[in-house]
C-alpha cells in the first residue's frame, strides 16, 4: 500500500524535471511518449506505489501543479 | 549718543525686511552712522540685500553674505563681517533676521557680543498673518523667539496689513489686538508702521509712533 | 475663515489640507520649500501623512502608492525637481491615478537660478514624461485663485483620473498676499474609488494599479481611451480671463506673474490712449483656444508675454492659425520686467503695424 | 481519500505562471502566497510588482496589487503603507530592480523602518532583457554585457544587499536563503512568514533575499542552473539571518 498519492494537474505542468531530483525515492520521471496540452513533457510518476506523499516535489515544483495527499 | 544695535524679529512675511530698509534710511537721515546686516538664510526672495546697491549709495553699509548677493543666493554663506561690525561697535546695526524660531538661530552665535552691547529687538506684527492673528498667539510667538535667541524684546512694531486692500480700519483693530498685549507684556509700542496714505488717516488714540513705509521689496505691480 | 495674509507656499500647502488632501511625498528644493516645511508642522493636526522622501523620484512614486491605495495626494517641487518627477507622472498617467503636483517654477536649464520664471511651460503642457498623456495643468496669477484651483484640482484629479498640475512661478510661492482659504469652490460629482488598492476583505476580487499593456493592441486602446479624456478636459476645463478687451488693437497673451506686469502695463498704456487687451490663460493645459475665436474684429496683432525666451508662444501660434501677426516679449533665468518694458513691446509692435 | 498535505494556495491565483520551465520565480511566489494566506492576512494584502521577469506577477497574486516603475517598488510600497498603516504591504523585487536602478529607493525605506516586506530575488542576471550584467553578477560570470565575464576591475565586485542592508539601524529583519532543493525551500518559506511576522507586529522593515537561478540567460537546464546556485552562488552569497528583531529586542 502507498503511503501517498500525487495529483498532477498534468496540463499546467512545463516539464522542468526540477521534481525529478528533489523525490528522495526517485519516482518521478519525464514523459518520453506524450506532450500536454502546452506542448511540454509534463512529469509523472512511474511507481505510485512506492509514494510516501513527503510532498519533496510539490515544494520544488515551480508551477504549483502538484497536489500531495498523505494515505 | 552710544550706537545701537537694532535686532528686527518676528513671524516670517510680516514685513521685516520692508522695515528694516525704511528704518535703516531713517537713522540715516538723523545723520547716524547705519550698517544694516541682513541675517535671513531662510528666504530666498524678498531680502533686505536686495537693496544694497542703492542703500549703499545712501552711505548705508549693508552686510549678508560673503558673496556680497543681491538676488539669487539661496546659500547660507554668512558673512563674517556681520559679527565684525558688532564686536567694532563704530555704527547703529540693523541685524534683519529671517521670519520665527528658524530665522532668528543664526543669532546665537552673536549672543555675547549682543549682551555686552546697547540693544534693542524689536518685534514685528501683522496681526493678519495666521500665526500672530490673536493676543495669545502673538504673545505665544514672542516666548518662542525670545526663548531662541535668550534675550527680551523690547519694543513692539504693529505693521498690520493686507498690503492694497488694507482699510484704516483693519490697521485700527490691529492696534487694539497689540494694546491688549502690550499691557500683558509689559513691552511697549514703538512704531506703528504704514504706507504714507494710511499713516495721515490714522486716528490719534492708536500706539507707537508713526512710521511712513515705503515699500521697495515690493514692486508696485506685484 | 476671513481673509488672512499669508506666503505662497504655505496658503498652498493650507488649500491642500482644505482640498482634502490626506498625504504629502515630497523633497526639498527652493523656491517651494516653506510648502513641505508648512506641511510639516500641519499635516497630522488634519489626519494626514507629511513624508520627506529620499528623492524627487522617491517622492513621486510614494504618490503613486498613495494615490493608488485611495488616498488625496500631493507633492510639489520646482522646476529641476519636477522634471525628476516626470518617471512617476508619466506612471500615475498611464495608471489613470488621481494626484495633484505643485510646480513653484525657477530659472533653467540644469540647476539653474532660484528666481521666478516660467520656463518650465513646455515641461508642464507636453505631458513631460514618456507616452501619450497630458497633466491637466492650471497656472494662477494671485495667491487667492491660487488658492481656489488648488482646492479644486483634488476634485479635478478624481474625476478624471489624472494628474493635475499647479504650475506658478517662484514669486507667486514666496510673495505675501491677503487670502480667503475659505472661498468655496465648484465641487464634482465623484465616483467611488473601485480602483484603489485597499484590500480585498473578502468582498471582492484583487485589484491591480498598472499601466502595463504588453500587447499593443491593449496599449493602442487604453491609449485612445487617455486620449479620448484628453479630449473631455479640452472641451470642458478651458479657462481664461480676459482684461479689457472691448476696441482693444492689441492682444498680449500672458499668464501668472507676467499676466500681472502686463495688467499694470495696460493701465499706463490706457493713460495713454492705447487700447491693448490681455488674454490670461489660466488652465495652460487645456490651452484655452476658444478664446481666440472671441477677439473683437479690433485686433490687429498679438503680443505674446512670458518669463522665458518663448515657450506658450507655439501654443499661441496653433490657436492663431497665421491670421494674425505675433510678436514676443520674455524675460527668462530669474530676471522680471518692469510694466514700462512691456508697454515699449507693446509701442513696437504697433509702430510696425502701421 | 487521503489526508491532503500540499495543494495550490489559494494566496495565488488561477492563472499559470508566465515563466520559463524551472524558473524558481514560481516556487517563490508560491511562498510568499502561501505564507500570506496562512497568517490570515490576504484579504487585506497589498503586493508591488516590479519591472523584470516577474513585472506581471500581479495577475498571480490572489490580492491587491500595484505595479510599480524600475526600482522605486520600496517608495509605492511606502506610499501604501503610509495611508493605509492597517494593510500588509509587500514589494517583490529582482536585483536589476532592487540593487542597481533601486538602490536609493531600498535604502532609504529600510533607513525610514517603513513596515514593508520586501522579497528579493537575485539570480545574479538581467533575464528579462536578455541577459545583461547585474550588479550581482559574479566574478568570471559571462552575460551579453559581460561578454568575457565579469572583470572585477571594470565593473566592480558583485554587491551583497542583505549584508549592506544589514547595517542600516532602520533594518529589522534581514535573512538570505535559497530555493535549491526542498530543504532549503522549506528553510526560506520560514524566513517569508518571519518577515511578514515582523511586519504584522509592526516591528519594522523586513527583507528576504532569494538566491534565485535563470535557467535560460545562464544556458543551463533547470536542475544545472539549481546546482549552479549551490557550487557558485551561495559560496559568494552566504545564505543565514543577517539581522533580526530579536537581536534589536537584545541591543536595547
Amino acid at each position: 500500500m502507498p503511503k501517498g498519492r500525487i495529483i498532477v494537474d498534468v496540463d499546467k505542468c512545463k516539464g522542468c524535471g526540477l521534481c525529478l531530483d528533489a523525490c528522495p525515492l526517485h519516482l518521478l520521471e519525464l514523459a518520453n511518449d506524450t506532450v500536454n496540452k502546452k506542448g511540454y513533457q509534463p512529469m509523472r510518476i512511474h511507481t505510485p506505489e512506492k509514494c510516501i506523499g513527503c510532498a519533496n516535489c510539490a515544494m520544488m515544483c515551480p508551477d504549483v501543479v502538484i497536489t500531495v495527499e498523505k494515505l | 549718543m552710544q550706537n545701537k544695535i537694532y535686532i528686527i524679529v518676528g513671524h516670517y512675511g510680516s514685513g521685516k525686511s520692508e522695515f528694516a530698509v525704511n528704518f535703516a534710511k531713517k537713522l540715516k537721515q538723523e545723520n547716524k552712522e547705519v550698517c544694516l546686516a541682513d541675517l535671513d538664510i531662510v528666504n530666498p526672495y524678498f531680502r533686505s540685500r536686495e537693496m544694497r546697491l542703492s542703500l549703499i549709495k545712501l552711505g548705508i553699509d549693508v552686510i549678508s553674505d560673503t558673496l556680497n548677493s543681491v538676488k539669487g543666493l539661496d546659500m547660507p554663506y554668512l558673512s563674517p563681517a556681520i559679527k565684525g561690525q558688532i564686536v567694532h561697535n563704530k555704527k547703529n546695526m540693523i541685524l534683519d533676521c529671517g521670519g520665527d524660531v528658524v530665522g532668528i538661530r543664526v543669532l546665537k552665535q552673536f549672543y555675547q557680543e549682543i549682551k555686552e552691547r546697547n540693544y534693542e529687538i524689536y518685534m514685528i506684527v501683522n496681526v493678519y498673518r495666521p500665526e500672530t492673528s490673536t493676543v495669545d498667539k502673538i504673545i505665544e510667538m514672542k516666548n518662542k523667539l525670545e526663548n531662541e535667541i535668550g534675550l527680551s524684546i523690547t519694543g513692539f512694531i504693529n505693521n498690520s496689513n493686507f498690503l492694497k486692500q488694507t482699510s484704516i480700519d483693519d490697521i485700527i483693530n490691529a492696534d487694539k489686538l497689540l494694546k491688549e498685549v502690550s499691557q500683558k507684556t509689559n513691552v511697549p509700542i514703538i512704531y506703528i508702521s504704514a504706507l504714507e496714505k494710511y499713516i495721515k488717516q490714522l486716528p490719534d488714540k492708536v500706539s507707537g509712533e508713526r512710521f511712513v513705509l515705503n515699500l521697495s521689496l515690493r514692486t508696485d505691480w506685484l | 475663515m476671513a481673509k488672512v495674509m499669508m506666503k505662497g507656499n504655505e496658503a498652498m500647502a493650507l488649500a491642500a489640507i482644505k482640498g482634502g488632501c490626506k498625504a504629502f511625498f515630497g523633497y526639498p528644493i527652493t523656491p517651494q520649500s516653506e510648502l513641505p516645511e508648512y506641511l510639516a508642522r500641519h499635516m497630522h493636526k488634519h489626519g494626514g501623512v507629511f513624508l520627506q522622501a529620499e528623492s524627487e523620484v522617491a517622492a513621486i512614486n510614494m504618490v503613486y502608492g498613495a494615490s493608488g491605495a485611495g488616498a488625496r495626494v500631493l507633492t510639489s517641487s520646482s522646476s529641476p525637481g519636477i522634471a525628476l518627477k516626470q518617471e512617476g507622472i508619466s506612471y500615475i498617467a498611464g495608471a489613470e491615478l488621481p494626484a495633484v503636483i505643485i510646480n513653484v517654477m525657477r530659472g533653467g536649464p540644469g540647476l539653474g537660478g532660484i528666481q521666478p520664471s516660467q520656463a518650465d511651460y513646455k515641461q508642464v503642457t507636453r505631458g513631460g514624461g514618456n507616452g501619450d498623456y497630458y497633466v491637466l495643468a492650471y497656472a494662477p496669477e494671485n495667491l487667492q485663485e491660487t488658492v481656489n484651483v488648488i482646492k479644486e484640482a483634488f476634485d479635478l484629479a478624481d474625476l478624471y483620473r489624472n494628474p493635475v498640475m499647479i504650475a506658478v512661478d517662484g514669486l507667486i510661492g514666496q510673495m505675501m498676499e491677503p487670502v480667503d482659504l475659505d472661498v468655496e469652490v465648484p465641487k464634482r460629482d465623484l465616483p467611488e474609488k473601485d480602483w484603489a488598492t485597499i484590500g480585498t476583505y473578502g468582498k471582492r476580487e484583487p485589484v491591480n494599479v498598472n499601466s502595463l499593456f504588453l500587447d499593443p493592441q491593449d496599449l493602442e486602446n487604453h491609449s485612445f481611451k487617455l486620449a479620448e479624456k484628453y479630449k473631455l478636459m479640452k472641451k470642458n476645463e478651458q479657462r481664461y480671463e480676459f482684461v479689457n478687451m472691448e476696441n482693444a488693437e492689441l492682444v498680449i497673451v500672458a499668464y501668472g506673474t507676467m499676466a500681472r506686469i502686463v495688467r499694470s502695463a495696460l493701465e499706463i498704456l490706457k493713460n495713454e490712449g492705447i487700447n491693448v487687451g490681455l488674454l490670461r490663460p489660466i488652465s495652460i493645459w487645456p490651452f484655452p483656444e476658444k478664446a481666440f475665436k472671441e477677439f473683437p474684429d479690433t485686433v490687429k496683432g498679438i503680443l505674446t508675454c512670458e518669463l522665458s525666451t518663448g515657450q506658450m508662444l507655439d501654443d499661441v501660434k496653433i490657436c492663431n492659425n497665421g491670421k494674425l501677426p505675433i510678436n514676443f516679449f520674455g524675460r527668462t533665468g530669474g530676471m522680471v520686467p518692469e510694466p514700462e518694458e512691456i508697454v515699449k513691446a507693446v509701442k513696437d509692435m504697433i509702430g510696425g503695424l502701421k | 481519500m487521503g489526508n491532503v498535505v500540499f495543494k495550490r494556495s489559494n494566496g495565488l491565483s488561477k492563472k499559470e505562471f508566465s515563466y520559463c520551465p524551472g524558473c524558481t520565480h514560481g516556487i517563490i511566489h508560491r511562498l510568499v502566497a502561501e505564507v500570506i494566506e496562512e497568517l490570515g492576512v490576504l484579504d487585506k494584502t497589498i503586493g508591488i510588482s516590479p519591472v523584470g521577469c516577474s513585472v506581471m506577477n500581479y495577475e498571480f497574486f490572489n490580492c491587491d496589487m500595484q505595479q510599480a516603475a524600475h526600482g522605486r517598488a520600496p517608495a509605492v510600497a511606502t506610499g501604501i503603507k503610509r495611508v493605509r498603516p492597517d494593510n500588509i504591504v509587500f514589494s517583490y523585487q529582482g536585483d536589476g530592480d532592487l540593487a542597481s536602478i533601486g538602490t536609493a529607493e531600498i535604502v532609504h525605506a529600510a533607513h525610514r523602518s517603513e513596515n514593508i516586506t520586501v522579497i528579493f530575488v537575485n539570480n545574479a542576471i538581467y533575464g528579462m532583457t536578455g541577459g545583461q550584467m547585474a550588479p550581482t553578477t559574479l566574478i568570471g560570470q559571462k552575460t551579453t554585457t559581460s561578454p568575457y565575464g565579469r572583470d572585477e576591475k571594470h565593473a566592480g565586485k558583485p554587491i551583497k544587499m542583505s549584508e549592506m542592508l544589514a547595517t542600516i539601524p532602520g533594518a529589522t529583519y534581514i535573512e538570505r536563503v535559497s530555493v535549491h532543493d526542498p530543504l532549503h525551500v522549506r528553510k526560506a518559506k520560514k524566513a517569508v512568514k518571519k518577515a511578514f511576522q515582523t511586519q504584522i507586529e509592526g516591528k519594522g522593515f523586513s527583507l528576504v533575499e532569494f538566491i534565485s537561478s535563470c535557467p535560460v540567460n545562464w544556458g543551463k537546464t533547470p536542475q544545472d542552473a539549481l546546482n549552479w546556485v549551490k557550487d557558485n552562488m551561495i559560496p559568494y552569497y552566504p545564505l543565514g539571518n543577517f539581522r533580526s528583531p530579536e537581536e534589536d529586542d537584545k541591543n536595547d
